[in-house]
């Protein structure tokens, strides 16, 4: 786009005109998602405690009680207490914020559609993820409250604790796909939806599992939400915040609940790709992350957002399904639960993956003959080159090796390529040991 | 030189690091809070990182052949793995003379002095 | 003129200030929390400039670790030893003189040995280094586990890193028992009765 | 056949877990009341079938073995024999004894043309295990200690017919005993009040039950036995033979806290390093000689026996280049005559005297162990032990192993050792016997038989009678353990050894006394001639016969026949002197009698089992015909035995050079005159003491006692067991204690004075030193850079705050420093 737009205006100018679009897209996305969510929650609720939730207000199934809501909490007047620090009072809902929404900047949401395309973009989402939390406890220490210290303490060490099972489960997607690259991970489970990672093996499909709850802790969602434990803490950290500050925190905490959906859908459930491989078999989708623009890819990719989208908002609605049905746990449960089952558990799995993958290169489920757009997304993992060059390296490679036709900076990679390739009759090989394998 | 046009060097990381350096050193300096002395630590450990991870690029370097590649990035990798295994050991007596002093002056901890 | 903005120096002017106003800010500061939440901020703008020396990896690397970890725990410290909500251990003004004083001989002594080599003030003019890219990771693990890399450029300069690898592993063992062993509960001793603080 | 190796070393390997287990758990098992001799019976149970296991594997695989020489002479010729080799040499020279004829040295290359022949005709002929051959063996290493480059030191095994049925035997008697033990130690079960031992406050010794340690030590006692007949080669022969020697120090002082007890023990091992001594020597000079250890061949590599007596010499003894030739010089102008013929082995070629070294120095460790005259002074005193450690010391374990080593290194003697061997032997049987007869105490008179009942096997051997020798082990380890166990019985059921104080037990302890009546018979060779008889009979009978064909050659030791068949006599007197004492007549005190009582069925169950195998384990079982040979084959013992014979021993081991003497095969004993001989001799000598001790004791027709005072001189002199003890008292010790004391008084007046006052000088000079140089020169120098050390560092602790934050600026202000001179100096430089 930024090309694009660079043809009638200054680069800089069109550059930063770009970069504006794509930030309010995604604002938009967690702004509305916000409003929907309220209203999702609300719904959700009622309907377990066997009533109908909002409907005065009015619109269809009352929706216009969440604008209501936003309406009010704009305008209420915005209170800090005396013993405040108001510096760090003021900033921390943004911190929270800005960690959550930082995500999406390497997050991709179908084929090559991602702000900034990354080797290591998981693992940047779950480092800034982890920096979410930092807002939080400054929220709790500056409000000068006790029950918000408490709550962020609280918080602290339960985020702490999880953010070690919730590496372990990711890792054990990344360690199948060979890559940390998002893009490359969703790629890989193009096609039928036995292709997805959760049926991979019996390991993932349990580490899945595994996967949900830490990650709900690690967002604190109920059962596990002793941060905000209202028969305890009053509200925990956001307990001095109200108006637009405590929204920002609602903004921040859903955003990370629709963020670890997503995740859970590209790294487990096929991310952007359905369970029936339409535009696939129909040919018309991007071949990968590198293919050239055209209509019909654009169409599949925005099929792909959809999908992503549904499966992340699904995620969200499961969350609160388990919110409103399971009592919140005792913070020692909490954390046995984390150090005591999680953390093993997942740890047995990454080891027994690890096993399934050495013995069973093709995973239980994969077909036979994978998907062949796999094997180009697995040499773009290996080749941090500009997308032209990985297009054109997949009609004659060794060619374009030899003439040093590869804008790769780093030729220790590039050289390894060919006996890599060579030895790749196995397209599910992963980069990572094609790399240890053929490197001399 | 116009920052905005010209092209960095690891120069300009140097004086980044040299500044986060410094402040970490006077940071050590001053703070009597025992905490406070952890994070100028953090400073100083950063400040060095940094010229590591410079020296590491090619990018940065009139020829990127002198630069010293991976290698920088992996003394800065271990740099940051023990700064934090000293950052949980230097709480861990902070917590200690805190338990057994009622405060965390180091000023107060001086009774080695011969 | 305008279309000329580097943008690779723009984000090195932005995350570089970010740094060192924050790092200054640490040094003012009284309050023991906002120096942490600077020192966030000081090396989250760390971490960037470590993305725009193309060591993706590291840079992931402190954010998680740094900001993630050892600032959380840091902030523990924080609130575990803090009596009141907001404690300020005032500095002597002589002191800050001093310290001032040598920083900044420092910072000059730094600063005019970074700027001295010609070959480190960056690549010649015209170069477009706004498209460095971050190293894949899957070379700084092969390296951990010990082969040396066959980059062609440097060859004798570049080794394998197994054996710091397994120290610094054994090393964080240590250090996650040794501090698990110093901060554990013990009997809490009152401030006010110094005989009983033996 | 494979797996030979692996059983039999587990069987070796059970008591020592067993050991294992109880030193770890022991005490614990102690106080949790668990009866630790499950483990240790449990384990040498589990040896025994292990063993059994191994016999059945052997005969499977090399068949029931076959008997030639009567067959030879039942048919009287050997023309039809062409399968076995071997049994036509043999036969041909029983044969020429039978006829009277003295074998001649020239007989050797007739025997050599012969062998010669029956291999061209018998060419599909079966490999029988003949002496032609030399004996199947399964030999090779287990664990190799010693690094390449020097004389191989390995843990392995030498496993023949030999070593399995001592296996079987040990392991079985060893078996009995560990079930006897178990009812017999029970008092050690808990605290134990010693009325032997009395403490310094008048009251007896009272101290926790060491149940336990007696199974412990019984355990590491058959593991070093079995190891020992295992034992692959010399070295590890040793090992085990130094372990049995300190197991016995263990069991033997067993009631350490008794002095008789402990003083025993001191003895008994101290006597054993005396014997051992020369056994080193023995070892030294086969090691110096030969350059191995191993006994069979391993690996290729020649063991010891086939390096004396190689196959290319018809295993006769032989030498090989570059032995050290100084024993052959002293020899050859002795014995130059002698070494004329072509085939035979020429003594004096090689260094034969070294051999004859070595073959004493052996026999030296088995005299010390097997009790031999002159070092049979311990067993005695080993009665302190308790009783089932008498039983296995005295029938399978430690003294047996004397006369097993004898047997294992039989190819290694000249026919001069034998000749030792037979004298020592003559010498050890008669003086027991005739001690044993005055002798009161029950378990002495028991163990002064031991003593005679060896000398009969070390005779036998010497003799030339290997089977003769070594059957006699056998059987006698059977009758003799139950012999003692019986006499264990007795003393578990009257708390007193005298059997002055005993008497007409017989209906108290019934299933004792008629066992210990079966053991009496079969230790006394009682049978119908010609026809059957308990086990002494047949062996009995073979080493008398043996003495027969031994003095026939060689009219001039007509002396051991006499000391053999006399023995016999005196063997039978003392042993039924010793039952009736005990079991008939009328109690002699009444107290001890009304005391009496059968011992419980743990006890004589197996007394019983041993009393079956007394009986029969001497009988050979006829066992059908081999197909290919026509010859009878037997199951038993004997013919077990000659299948394990030594190669080159079967046509007696030659001619002595030093000394006039000659050895017939030992099949010539079997000829039919000798045999008939060696039967009525036995059973007559044997009957003539049984009556004899019938009518003093069983009848009481002649009074004991009067004969005691008729014969007063003889009689103190076998009571004081031939003054052995006074005159090693007056030998060694007391010597020994003047030597001593010269030497301290030389050391007190001459070496102390000249000490003293070299020491008394040195402090002088140094006193003169000490003020001069330390004082003034050193202490001032010294005292001077520390004052100024100290007046330095004092300043320099004004520096050294404590405050972190100083410390801080000092190093940010060292380094500008630092840097600033650095700058200069390249600045300086930069200028020149």
């Amino acid at each position: 786009m930024a090309e694009a737009l660079s043809q009638y205006l200054w680069p800089s100018v069109a550059y930063l005109l770009t970069g504006i679009v794509h930030a309010l897209l995604l604002l938009g996305l967690v702004a509305v998602g916000t409003v929907i969510f309220i209203w999702m929650e609300r719904k959700i609720a009622g309907r377990i405690q066997d009533r109908l939730g909002p409907t005065r207000v009015g619109g269809k199934f009352g929706w216009l009680q969440t604008v209501a809501d936003g309406l009010k909490l704009a305008t209420k007047e915005d209170t800090m207490p005396r013993d405040a620090d108001p510096i760090l009072f003021k900033i921390a809902p943004y911190v929270a914020l800005c960690a959550s929404y930082a995500t999406f900047i390497v997050l991709p949401f179908a084929t090559g559609w991602s702000a900034v395309t990354s080797s290591i973009s998981i693992f940047l989402i779950i480092a800034i993820l982890g920096v979410e939390v930092f807002g939080v406890i400054l929220a709790g220490y500056s409000s000068g409250s006790k029950w918000s210290l408490f709550g962020a303490m609280r918080e602290a060490a339960q985020v702490v604790s999880y953010e070690v099972p919730l590496g372990l489960c990711v890792l054990v997607p990344v360690m199948i796909a060979g890559t940390m690259d998002l893009n490359v991970i969703g790629e890989m489970q193009r096609g039928w939806f036995t292709n997805w990672l959760v049926f991979h093996d019996p390991f993932t499909f349990l580490v899945f599992f595994v996967y949900i709850t830490c990650a709900t802790a690690s967002v604190n969602r109920a059962p596990f939400d002793l941060a905000e434990a209202e028969s305890e803490l009053v509200a925990g950290f956001h307990t001095e915040y109200s108006g637009v500050r405590w929204s920002v925190f609602f903004m921040a905490e859903y955003n990370s609940m629709l963020l670890v959906s997503f995740l859970a859908s590209i790294l487990f459930l096929g991310g952007w790709h359905g369970p029936i491989p339409i535009f696939t078999s129909t040919g018309i989708a991007y071949e990968s992350s590198a293919a050239a623009f055209s209509w019909g890819g654009f169409l599949a990719n925005v099929a792909g957002v959809a999908n992503l989208l549904f499966k992340g908002f699904a995620g969200v609605a499961i969350m609160m399904w388990v919110r409103w049905t399971l009592p919140r746990l005792r913070i020692d449960q909490v954390m046995r639960t984390c150090l005591k089952y999680c953390t093993p558990l997942a740890c047995f799995c990454f080891l027994g993956a690890a096993i399934w993958t050495w013995a069973f290169p093709g995973g239980m489920l994969l077909k036979a003959e994978p998907y062949a757009g796999f094997r180009e997304a697995d040499e773009m993992a290996l080749l941090p080159v500009a997308n032209s060059a990985g297009t054109e390296a997949r009609g004659d490679f060794d060619e374009s090796v030899q003439s040093s036709g590869l804008a790769s900076n780093d030729s220790a990679l590039s050289q390894s390529l060919p006996g890599e390739l060579a030895s790749q009759d196995d397209n599910r090989r992963s980069p990572a040991t094609a790399l240890a394998g053929g490197d001399n | 030189m116009n920052l905005l046009t010209d092209p960095v060097g690891a120069s300009h990381f140097m004086a980044v690091g040299a500044v986060m350096f410094v402040c970490g050193v006077v940071c050590m300096a001053t703070k009597r809070n025992g905490l406070g002395i952890l994070m100028g630590i953090e400073l100083v450990i950063n400040g060095a990182n940094l010229n590591f991870v410079a020296f590491g690029s090619e990018f940065l370097r009139r020829n990127p052949d002198y630069a010293l590649g991976v290698d920088g990035q992996l003394i800065a990798l271990f740099v940051i793995v023990l700064a934090a295994a000293e950052a949980a050991v230097a709480l861990a007596i902070a917590l200690n003379y805190y338990n057994n002093r009622a405060t965390i002056d180091v000023d107060r901890a001086d009774e080695l002095k011969g | 003129m305008d279309g000329h903005i580097n943008w690779h120096s723009f984000y090195f002017l932005l995350f570089g200030l970010t740094a060192c106003v924050f790092s200054v800010a640490v040094v003012l500061t009284g309050s023991i929390v906002r120096m942490a939440f600077y020192l966030t901020l000081c090396l989250g703008a760390t971490a960037g400039l470590f993305f725009l020396a193309g060591a993706g990896f590291v840079g992931a690397m402190q954010l998680l670790i740094y900001v993630g970890g050892t600032l959380v725990l840091l902030i523990f410290g924080v609130m575990l030893t803090a009596q009141g909500p907001f404690v300020n251990m005032k500095t002597r003004a002589g002191e800050w003189v001093i310290g001032g004083a040598a920083g900044l001989m420092l910072l000059g002594l730094l600063l005019q040995a970074a700027f001295r080599v010609e070959e480190w003030r960056g690549p010649p003019e015209g170069v477009a280094t706004a498209t460095a890219e971050n190293a894949p990771p899957g070379e700084i693990g092969i390296r951990m586990l010990g082969k040396p890399g066959d980059n062609g450029k440097a060859v004798g300069k570049e080794s394998g890193y197994l054996l710091p690898f397994e120290i610094v592993s054994v090393h964080l063992l240590v250090v996650l028992i040794g501090s698990a062993y110093l901060a554990r509960t013990k009997r809490r001793r009152r401030a006010s009765d110094p005989a009983e603080s033996t | 056949m494979d797996y030979l190796p692996t059983i039999l070393g587990a069987a070796v390997l059970l008591p020592l877990i067993s050991f294992v287990v109880i030193v770890l758990f022991g005490a614990a098992m102690r106080k949790a009341h668990v009866p630790t001799h499950y483990i240790a019976t449990g384990a040498i149970l589990g040896s025994f079938v292990l063993s059994f296991t191994a016999m059945c594997i052997w005969l499977s695989t090399h068949g029931i073995p076959e008997v030639h020489e009567h067959d030879a002479h039942g048919h009287g010729g050997h023309e039809e024999h062409a399968a076995g080799s071997h049994s036509a040499g043999a036969d041909h020279l029983g044969e020429s004894l039978a006829e009277g004829k003295l074998v001649e040295k020239g007989q050797d290359s007739q025997f050599i043309a012969l062998t010669d022949d029956d291999h061209k005709e018998g060419g599909v002929g079966k490999d029988h295990a003949s002496a032609a051959h030399g004996p199947d063996y399964v030999a090779d290493d287990w664990y190799t200690i010693s690094p390449p480059g020097i004389p191989k030191m390995s843990i392995g095994y030498h496993i023949d017919t030999l070593t399995i049925v001592m296996f079987v035997m040990v392991t079985f008697i060893a078996s009995c005993i560990h079930f006897y033990a178990g009812g017999y130690m029970h008092e050690e079960l808990h605290d134990v009040t010693d009325h032997e031992v009395t403490l310094s406050d008048g009251k007896h010794l009272r101290r926790p039950g060491r149940f336990h340690r007696f199974f412990q030590y019984l355990s590491l006692f058959c593991f070093s036995m079995l190891g020992l007949v295992i034992a692959g080669n010399v070295l590890m022969v040793f090992v085990f033979w130094e372990l049995v020697g300190v197991c016995s120090y263990f069991l033997i002082g067993f009631y350490i806290e008794r002095k008789s007890a402990s003083t025993a023990a001191n003895k008994a091992f101290i006597m054993n390093r005396v014997g051992d001594f020369g056994m080193l020597i023995g070892l030294a000079a086969l090691w110096a000689s030969f350059g191995t250890f191993s006994f069979g061949d391993v690996d290729g590599q020649p063991g010891l026996f086939s390096l004396i007596r190689p196959a290319e010499n018809q295993h006769q003894m032989t030498t090989k280049d570059g032995l050290v030739q100084v024993g052959g010089a002293s020899t050859e102008g002795e014995s130059g005559d002698d070494t004329t013929d072509a085939n035979a082995s020429n003594p004096a070629s090689f260094s034969y005297g070294l051999l004859i070294v070595a073959g004493l120095g052996i026999f030296c460790g088995c005299v010390g162990k097997s009790a031999q005259f002159p070092l049979q002074t311990w067993l005695p005193d080993a009665m302190e032990g308790p009783t089932p450690v008498s039983a296995l010391v005295h029938s399978a374990t430690m003294v047996a192993a004397g006369v097993y080593l004898v047997g294992r290194f039989y190819p290694v003697f000249t026919p001069e050792v034998l000749l030792i061997i037979a004298y020592v032997g003559g010498i050890t049987l008669f003086m027991a016997a005739t001690i044993a007869i005055v002798a009161t105490d029950i378990k002495r008179v028991l163990a002064f038989s031991t003593v005679s009942q060896l000398g009969y096997m070390m005779l036998a051997l010497g003799m030339g009678g290997w089977i003769a020798g070594l059957f006699h082990l056998i059987t006698h380890a059977f009758f003799k353990s139950l012999l003692f166990m019986c006499s264990g019985s007795v003393i578990h059921a009257c708390h007193t050894n005298e059997m002055p104080q005993m008497g007409g037990l017989r209906k108290k302890m019934p299933w004792t006394a008629y066992t210990m009546l079966v053991g009496c018979l079969a230790i006394a060779g009682a049978g119908i001639p010609f026809l059957i008889g308990f086990s002494g009979y047949y062996s009995k009978d073979a080493i008398i016969a043996q003495a027969i064909s031994f003095t026939d050659a060689n009219p001039s030791h007509k002396i051991l026949f006499f000391v053999a068949a006399g023995g016999a006599a005196i063997t039978a007197f003392y042993m039924f002197r010793l039952w009736f004492l005990t079991f008939s007549g009328k109690p002699r005190d009444q107290h001890v009698y009304d005391h009496a009582h059968e011992s419980p069925k743990v006890m004589y169950v197996p007394l019983v089992v041993l009393a079956v195998l007394a009986v029969a384990v001497g009988w050979s079982i006829p066992w059908g015909t081999d197909a290919d040979s026509g010859n009878h084959k037997e199951l038993g013992v004997t013919a077990l035995l000659e299948t394990a014979r030594p190669a080159g021993t079967a046509d007696g081991a030659g001619t002595g050079v030093n000394f006039d003497v000659t050895y017939p095969a030992e099949a010539a004993s079997h000829a039919e005159e000798i045999h008939v001989m060696a039967t009525l001799v036995a059973f007559g000598t044997a009957m003539a003491g049984f009556l004899l001790a019938f009518v003093m004791y069983g009848l009481q027709r002649i009074s004991a006692e009067d004969a005691a005072k008729q014969f007063a001189p003889v009689y103190g002199f076998f009571r004081n067991k031939w003054y052995f003890d006074e005159l090693y008292h007056i030998l060694f010790f007391k010597p020994t204690h003047f030597v001593s004391k010269l030497v301290a008084k030389f050391d007190r007046r001459a070496i102390d004075w000249v000490v003293n006052g070299t020491a008394k000088v040195a402090r002088k000079v140094s006193d003169t030193g000490d003020a001069i140089i330390d004082k003034g020169l050193v202490d001032g120098l010294v005292n001077l850079t520390a004052g100024w050390i100290y007046s330095v560092a004092n300043w320099f602790r004004n520096v050294q705050t404590g405050k972190l934050r100083q410390y801080v600026l000092f190093i940010v202000l060292g380094t500008v420093v630092l840097f600033v001179l650095i700058e200069y100096s390249s600045f300086l430089n930069a200028g020149h």
